[in-house]
């Protein structure tokens, strides 16, 4: 399937259709659902220097078509991630994208540094945008100063292929990604969660027990989507977009929009087999408006 | 795990809040091996309030008829969707998920504690014990009469000991005050409904030194591991209730103070 | 109905539901549905100094629990309304405020100007987060500079009630709040639309005229809640809480995390008497929580 | 304008694309006057995918049974679901919505066009016109034979000719080439369907300098004014087709070039 492949830096994807970070395990937890082997990638849980506790309990609420989460980076840290997971998921037929998240600068680069040598693993994404975590995190996303700091830093020891996640709550996106790619990334994906809250009228309370969190689900759509399409607008790195994408008309708007590749998130937990049918879906839009090459249509919005 | 379409069979209303769905799959393929404690994730596209999928506890498995029940509280918009189904209308299901009650003991005097809609997994519990030769006792407990749910199966499967908070059906009180818990001697005693009821349950297993699991109904988006925010703080750290759950021994349990 | 009565400044509002700008004409339109009298408040559509003709056809579109507009601020300009509409609705027992638009800082000037002596209009709101023009608009309300800059020359001008309505496009909305309350504004109101996109995957065509466009509706609520709650411990002044709503427990919600008085928008399209509804839920919440005055509940988040 | 819950006396489906529904006051008020070319705003609230209400034109108004009539084409979710409910369930509406067909003249030979489900407000219109003691020639156009809609109904109300593009009814082609329109001469025209065939009709129209009133259907968020969504550009500048429309003069209209 020739037609499906895209690029992000030099790093070819079978197909355009990979998994958000976070909503998607380490990809074992769906082997049951869907043939694995068949998705462009896997954007792996988000991975720290140290193992994290991750946030209370309650860490989500439902919300008008869609959730916020505030799980908190709950992970085992990138040795454990090293040694006990990545054997046993190296050897799916598919790129497995550790999402390095940290702290301080120093996290992000020895996290990083930690990954070079896994050969399965072809590229990172930096999360600079989780909104879930007190320090760090989202704030590294949220100025263009930080933002190229932590990009600078980890590019430096990073060789393989270095994708930056963008924060959604910021007044100019496109700035932020001028940022990271003037600092040498190879490409960004867009949007984490956007910040936001729920309250239970009933008993006052939050329904989080970290009062905010994550916003993500078909709810975040229209906003994600003019988001990426103001970065590619403004930077000429590939884009990996996603937010809310739930089925392949989503997809597609995506792309058209200026997305290389997407990733779908939420709607994983809704339908585990989401990500086949948008393959599929993306193969018959194909045939149907007789597309050769998937890649044609990125960044192709009739205006 | 697997996600089916399941054809509803029967959709009955048992009182002003509780439903009783049967569904089959709708393919005709045979339902797989399922175990008291697991439950389902039911899809509810019938509603623009509705979002995730509803986490539901397996009531029962029918293998004659090739059926799995699901014993439903209409408590929000999801619930009552699901109640509306109607018979011959098509249920989108994830199944089976999580873990399920250990028989550890070949022999022994079991208790199932049930609250509310907490008994829906103790008729197939007790179903299985059933299986093995065993006679539980089981000990239900709602606000009303009308809130005892199931009472025909419960009888079928061993004692059923009930308490009322108005006392319109077996003792008055909450089920740790029924005077089986001091007349009887249990070997263990499995437990499910709301979280203070449990709680008391796991108190009274705690100082008499009975072995006791608790099914827990924490908040969950996906049902499988994936998103983990379904956590319940553990001894062995934060653990997922829909994949190391939602069964817990409730001595690994931190909720007691 | 004392016990619904709260105070924005020195103005009393009898129950803190109002309706959105841009979602509720001039009150009349509703007539048929509802009894205007009933309502804290109209936030009439937004007027500019010169008639406007907004942007062109299409521009809607329905996104998961909300939709995207871009209506441009179609109106017949500020003398219109002081001549023609004003006499028709100034004798509705509730407050008329009017929505002040403009593209530059003499535009909000001299249509403020227009509006001091119009006795049944007893404040304004100046709408500095419109993302559906070309010039000014949100712009206004992306920095805290042109906030203050603009908010300055108008509360010069204006001795009534001044209310500023923030955009929610920025990255830290709490920081625009206080620029303006520092230039002397009574109260700000937040949300605005946030910016947004929709694509059309069969046609490759952007589903508004204008390419991206506002978004409203319940799909916002919970981003808008927490921008609501983040001004909250910003500010002293009170605040005007919208983005969503569209029953009494999201007016609730509003109010826990510090609304004074909330705007019910898109919604009314729903439910053309959604705005009674709520204000009759409120009475039954007030009734079952014990709760003698609905300013009581005014930022009483449990934490 | 008023909001009612209407229920569903019955549901009937045409072909592979249409249902013809009718409904009622659930309170058994009865229903006020209704005029040709108004709508209503139908609450969908079945759907998660489905926000805003969904216009639809009178088909018709049956007073003898306090009925009202919509002829609904399922073209996306919202439609579907409309096309779902069942005979017996309620539909909440606003109703009724619009301006409405202008019968300006006593007498004179008048052409009803519509083409797929924009038939729907002639048939209304046709209605009307009878009551008036006129008899006007309908000329409805489809893909196929299939598309024809109400058939019967139109034929009580006066000559009805038909276009089909595969030729299976009527003439083959498009509604703006049926040979009635070079035989017949028209006083006035009235039309509704895709915005291609107004524009042409409109274009027929104004050539062969004959009054003609266009129904259109643009994308509405509200229905009663309140948003400014739905404008079209005419003369008199940009107008709301829920209130100053759906039906415009052509003369009005600045679609053509
Ligand atoms: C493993 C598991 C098994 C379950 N088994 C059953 C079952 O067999 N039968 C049954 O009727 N219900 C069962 N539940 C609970 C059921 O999932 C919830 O009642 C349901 O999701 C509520 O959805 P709703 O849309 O009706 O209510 P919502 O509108 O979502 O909520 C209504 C109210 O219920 C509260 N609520 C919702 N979900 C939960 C929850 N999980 N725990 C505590 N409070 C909650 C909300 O906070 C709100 O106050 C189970 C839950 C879990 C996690
Ligand atoms: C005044 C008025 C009267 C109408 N009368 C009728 C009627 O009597 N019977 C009937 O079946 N339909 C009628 N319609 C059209 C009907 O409202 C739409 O088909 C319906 O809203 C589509 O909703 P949906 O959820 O099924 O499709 P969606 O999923 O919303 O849309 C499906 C496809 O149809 C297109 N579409 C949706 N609405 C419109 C529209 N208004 N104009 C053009 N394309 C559209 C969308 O762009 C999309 O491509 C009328 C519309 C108006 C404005
Ligand atoms: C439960 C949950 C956990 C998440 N964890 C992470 C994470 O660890 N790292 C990260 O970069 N993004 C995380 N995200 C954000 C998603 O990767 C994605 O950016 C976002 O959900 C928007 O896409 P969606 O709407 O398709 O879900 C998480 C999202 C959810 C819902
Ligand atoms: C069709 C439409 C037109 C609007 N026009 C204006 C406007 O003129 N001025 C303004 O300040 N806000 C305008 N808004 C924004 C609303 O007043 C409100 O801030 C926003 O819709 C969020 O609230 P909601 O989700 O309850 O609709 C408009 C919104 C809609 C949907
Ligand atoms: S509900 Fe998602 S991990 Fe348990
Ligand atoms: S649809 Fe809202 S004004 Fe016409």
């Amino acid at each position: 399937m020739d037609r499906l492949k895209v690029n992000i830096g030099n790093l070819e994807f079978q197909n355009p259709v990979t998994t958000a970070s976070g909503t998607f395990g380490y990809g074992t937890e769906y082997a049951d659902f869907i043939d694995l082997n068949r998705l462009g990638g896997i954007f792996v849980k988000g991975t720290t220097l140290e193992p994290r506790q991750g946030n209370d309990y309650p860490r989500m609420a439902e919300t008008p078509s869609g959730m916020l989460n505030s799980v908190g980076l709950q992970n085992k840290g990138v040795d454990y991630f090293a040694e006990h997971i990545y054997p046993t998921i190296r050897d799916y037929n598919t790129h497995i994208i550790v999402n390095v998240s940290g702290s301080t600068v120093e996290d992000y680069v020895k996290c990083t540094e930690r990954l070079i040598d896994l050969e399965k693993v072809p590229a990172i994404e930096l999360n600079i945008s989780c909104p879930n975590i007190k320090e760090g995190g989202m704030a590294f996303g949220t100025s263009c100063a930080s933002a190229a700091q932590v990009t600078r830093a980890v590019r430096k020891v990073y060789p393989k292929t270095l994708i930056v996640k963008l924060s959604p709550n910021v007044t100019d996106v496109a700035d932020i990604a001028r940022a990271v790619e003037d600092e040498g990334a190879d490409s960004v994906s867009l949007v984490n969660t956007f910040l936001g809250m729920a309250i239970d009228a009933e008993t006052r309370k939050p329904k989080l027990s970290t009062i905010t969190g994550g916003l993500s689900g078909p709810c975040i759509k229209p906003i994600a989507l003019r988001m990426v399409w103001q970065v590619y607008n403004a930077i000429k790195i590939p884009i990996i977009g996603m937010g809310g994408i739930s089925n392949t008309a989503d997809a597609i708007e995506f792309m058209l929009a200026g997305s290389t590749a997407i990733q779908i998130g939420t709607y994983n937990f809704i339908d585990p087999a989401i990500s086949m049918k948008v393959i599929d879906g993306i193969i018959d839009y194909m045939d149907r408006h007789n597309i050769k090459s998937i890649s044609e249509i990125i960044g192709k919005l009739d205006i | 795990m697997i996600v089916y379409d399941f054809t509803v069979r029967s959709n009955e209303q048992l009182n002003y809040q509780n439903n009783l769905i049967k569904v089959t799959p709708a393919n005709n393929e045979t339902l797989p091996d399922m175990f008291p404690g697991q439950f389902v994730q039911i899809l509810v596209n019938s509603s623009p309030n509705v979002f995730l999928r509803r986490p539901i506890s397996i009531n029962y498995v029918d293998k004659e008829n090739n059926e799995m029940w699901l014993l439903i509280q209409r408590v929000g918009e999801g619930t009552q969707k699901i109640c509306e189904t109607l018979v011959g209308e098509t249920m989108n299901i994830i199944f089976p998920l999580g873990n399920s009650f250990t028989i550890s003991q070949e022999n022994g005097r079991f208790l199932l504690v049930g609250g509310g809609v907490g008994t829906a997994p103790m008729l197939f519990l007790g179903k299985k014990l059933n299986e093995k030769g065993l006679s539980p006792d089981f000990l239900l407990g709602g606000r009303s009469q009308r809130d005892i749910l199931q009472l025909n199966n419960f009888e079928k499967l061993g004692t059923v000991y009930c308490t009322t908070e108005d006392g319109s059906l077996g003792e008055k009180g909450f089920v740790t005050h029924h005077s089986v818990l001091q007349n009887k001697k249990y070997d263990f005693i499995y437990t499910c409904g709301p979280r203070p009821m449990m709680i008391a349950v796991a108190k009274y297993a705690l100082e008499k030194n009975i072995g006791c699991e608790a099914s827990l109904e924490n908040l969950m988006a996906c049902g499988f591991g994936a998103c983990l925010c379904c956590i319940e703080k553990t001894t062995r750290g934060n653990l997922c209730s829909c994949t190391e759950g939602p069964v817990f021994n409730i001595k690994e349990l931190k909720w007691i103070d």
